[in-house]
């Protein structure tokens, strides 16, 4: 489903993100991204989402190789993507809800259908109450809670979360843990990148870390920390 | 994906209330803009009308010879008012020439005190359409039968007032259009400006998929908004200013011959509203396009 | 806590370089409207001098009687002279007076053909100061000895040229006003937006303990600069302008007494720098200030 | 050194953040602020900062009344707080040392100090090599760790940090928490809100549990739950 081959990322003229990094994570699959930080997780989850392009090496998601999307395309790729922002990326002028909503809007469904699903996944993240309220008037944890709730809401094949549990408390984080998975049973890929310690150990999955731009670990059921 | 005139509508709207002060801005711009535009347009047209009604005034005179017989003089005014370039013939007989000399020099009777009422030769004033045919009328005069001496047509006094007349025309018009110029780029700064304070938004909007028609089309329909309001407001503004004018005119200006029909109202509304709508919507188009590339 | 102009400088120029875009906005709006008022300012100037110079033609003509001694028109011309609202005064003799007739009528000969030399008076042709004298200037005549029925000014012509020639200058005054409050309006509206768009920052800046005037100081420098630099480029084209329609109208419209002294190119200089510049630094102060409040 | 006297925060109409507060923390105390999302930790804190006002009740900080502090001395009371904000709150048009020495420089202190003083506190948190960048050209924690150096730099005696480890990694979390115990040992008031369960169960400080709006527990060596 996503595939890095031999991916290089320079930023500017000298900063080495990612390092020939290479990897396969299958249709299905739910797979952890750790590392130090400034290791690279999230440079790997904006190359995914073609919101930058590699410096060398080639990305493909789904068999396409990202590079040869024409860019009137890249609406239609990533709508194919769920992602929880590291900083969130909430739209200001619209309310929680309308944010969810919005990720349902760009793809042209039916005002009933957004109307029906909205409401029922904020109640998933427990944002019932703070559906009419803007992304300012929101504490950290609940604006992170909104852009999972956006992640979701149009149920795409491929889910990735950056940091997804940095403003939650541990026992929001379980449950979202346990939604994770949950999404991940029904087929959905999950990529999530997290220095969450506690829920890397817990779910046992596949966990991929960086270092420096490179990829250090690769195990199938592995723990955040090597060899735990 | 279906389009939805709706959502947008509903979209842009809702931006205009929640970016308040950035649309008030926006449409204030526009209407200050729009209204001096419109004033400069205003302006141009009233001037344009009373240059055209002062060249109108521009007259030949032709004098008959003093023996000239009245049968003679009746044809040639015949022949002289079918010239295409004549706008109205004017017979002046003797008589009424003496009287205009006498009221000329009313100030200082001594001029005509010794002379008897028919010195001066009749003659026929004529009004030309446009004073730039003052020459070709005069050689066809000639060709009636006028000696050359016997045409007077202050030829130096047209060959300026056209000059003149014809720099404050185009002076007019390269003003305006540089009010043109200037509205459109201080419109379009202004509408920059505010999308430039959102391109955030924007780069978020890209990244969760949306296309750049869906992120553009509430913006320009917001400029088009915003374009279309400051437009109508200024519309009004100058179209009350012109009818106040030209009410004030009529009283403190007599002798100038300025109207409301110089101008035709609507269609100064059209252009001005057109052009605030179609700032907004381009200012909105072009800016956004700047952000869209994520 | 010292204050440390060369800090705020850096942090202005460094802002100014940061937010490229947004300060080419701001430059250009300022630059555009001070253009435009420059450009009204020049042309109010031009125009009240040519109007002034018009004034200065309206002359009263005074005819002696036709028995009148050349010592006795000395002596008037003398007294005359020393009228204070009188400009120049010109003694017309019986034999120019016909030369001038003759000059007059010379596209119709048939008028002067079988007068005599003599038979125009001799005259003073008066040149007033300001034309609204010309009544008392004609009275303090009358009294001179001369008749009412001898003076010979162009009453109705100088009302009505002093009230045309009054709304023009009001006009452009009006005109010129309008585009200073427009301008004052729009630089002030972009400073805001691009102010706005930063308010964030400004906001940051209150919650890690800076004053307001040390989150001020460098918004207003930065306005400063780009007032100043609007200012300056629109100055230079203005006074640009204004060299090349000087000389062009001395060739092409010799008869319009144009020249570029009319206006102090020094004086419109540092009118114009002056607005930018403080336009600049009160936009940006007024529009800092509203997100103060941290 | 900070005492929060019968606080009640109500957001807009009828969202109540805090509701009757009594807290206090006395000078070169150290203390962790926990519980749930939204439970009202950052509003304690923007309260402290007289970044907003109560709805009732009253917040001291050295012993001052903080309404009763004119506009124009605000800043001034700013300036004895170093803050670590949970969005970072980062100046854009600044680089990483720039953003870092703006804290010094609002209190006019000379160059020459400030020159000496910000690659040090880089080095510390280490972002030697990054402090030249942008805020958007740093990770997540890289920007975090600016927003840390920023509270740090002018040691000031109140210090107060939100969720400062929400974006990083476990070792550098521990190398920030030793950081904190250090500064605290030098005479400085500490309080941290977190949710980071490791941190608060390995240092033993005290620790403050907010639950909707009211303090539930107020252990002096506590854990992040009740009775770990
Ligand atoms: N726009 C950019 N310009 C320059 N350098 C960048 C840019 N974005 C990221 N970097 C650098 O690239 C490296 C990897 O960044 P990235 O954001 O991928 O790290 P990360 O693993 O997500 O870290 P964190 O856990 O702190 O979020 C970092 O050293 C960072 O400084
Ligand atoms: N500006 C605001 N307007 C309205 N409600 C607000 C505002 N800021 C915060 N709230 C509400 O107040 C409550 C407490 O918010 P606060 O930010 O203090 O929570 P928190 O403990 O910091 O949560 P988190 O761990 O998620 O950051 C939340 O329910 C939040 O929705
Ligand atoms: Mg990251
Ligand atoms: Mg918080």
């Amino acid at each position: 489903m996503i595939r890095f081959d031999n991916v290089t990322k320079v930023y500017g003229r000298d900063t080495v993100a990612l390092e020939r990094v290479n990897l396969e994570i299958g249709e299905g699959e739910f797979a952890f991204l750790v590392g130090a930080s400034g290791s690279g997780k999230s440079t790997v989850v904006r190359l995914i989402l073609k919101e930058t392009e590699p410096s060398a090496g080639a990305v493909y998601v789904g068999g396409t190789r990202l590079s040869s999307i024409p860019r009137r395309k890249i609406p239609q790729h990533r709508r194919n993507i769920g992602c929880v922002f590291q900083d969130f990326k909430l739209l200001p002028n619209k309310t929680a809800a309308e944010n969810v909503a919005y990720a349902m809007e760009v793809t042209g469904q039916r005002r009933r259908s957004i109307r029906a699903k909205v409401p029922q996944i904020l109640e998933l993240v427990g944002l019932s109450e703070k559906r009419d309220r803007y992304p300012e008037e929101l504490s950290g944890g609940e604006q992170q809670r909104v852009s999972i709730a956006r992640a979701f809401v149009s149920q795409p094949p491929i889910l990735i979360a950056d940091e997804p549990t940095g403003n939650l408390d541990p026992d929001t984080s379980v449950s979202l843990m346990q939604l994770l998975e949950r999404i991940n049973r029904i087929g959905t890929t999950v990529l999530v990148a997290t220095h969450d310690r506690d829920m890397v150990n817990e779910m046992r999955r596949r966990v991929i870390a960086l270092d420096r731009g490179r990829i250090v670990r690769d195990e199938v059921k592995g723990a955040y920390a090597g060899e735990v | 994906m279906k389009f939805n005139p709706r959502f947008f509508v509903r979209e842009a709207l809702k931006n205009v209330r929640l970016n308040l002060l950035m649309s008030i801005t926006a449409v204030t711009t526009t209407f200050i803009c729009i209204l001096v535009l419109g004033a400069a347009i205003l302006i141009s047209a009233h001037v344009s009308s009373l240059i055209s009604s002062v060249r109108q005034d521009v007259t030949i005179s032709a004098f008959f010879p003093q023996d000239a017989s009245q049968k003679k003089m009746d044809s040639v005014r015949n022949s002289v008012e079918n010239y295409p370039q004549v706008g109205s013939v004017k017979f002046v007989s003797k008589q009424q020439a003496y009287e205009n000399f006498k009221k000329r020099f009313k100030d200082n009777p001594q001029v005509y005190q010794d002379l008897g009422s028919d010195f001066l030769p009749a003659s026929l004033e004529i009004k030309l359409k446009n004073p730039k045919d003052a020459g070709v009328v005069a050689r066809k005069l000639e060709s009636e039968g006028f000696a050359p001496k016997d045409l007077s047509y202050p030829q130096q006094t047209i060959n300026r007032l056209n000059r003149v007349t014809d720099y404050i025309v185009w002076g007019l018009r390269g003003a305006t259009a540089l009010f043109l110029a200037a509205s459109v780029l201080l419109i379009s700064n202004t509408i920059r400006l505010s999308i430039f304070a959102r391109r955030k938004e924007i780069e978020v909007m890209k990244l969760v998929g949306a296309s750049d028609s869906f992120v553009r089309t509430p913006f320009v329909i917001e400029g088009l908004v915003q374009g279309l309001v400051g437009a109508v407001i200024a519309a009004i503004a100058v179209i009350w200013a012109n009818s106040l004018f030209v009410e004030w005119a009529h009283n403190a200006l007599p002798f100038f011959p300025i109207s409301g029909s110089d101008v035709s109202i609507l269609y100064v509304l059209a252009v001005l509203v057109g052009l605030g709508a179609m700032i907004g919507v381009l200012g909105s188009y072009l800016s956004v396009r700047r952000f869209l590339r994520v």
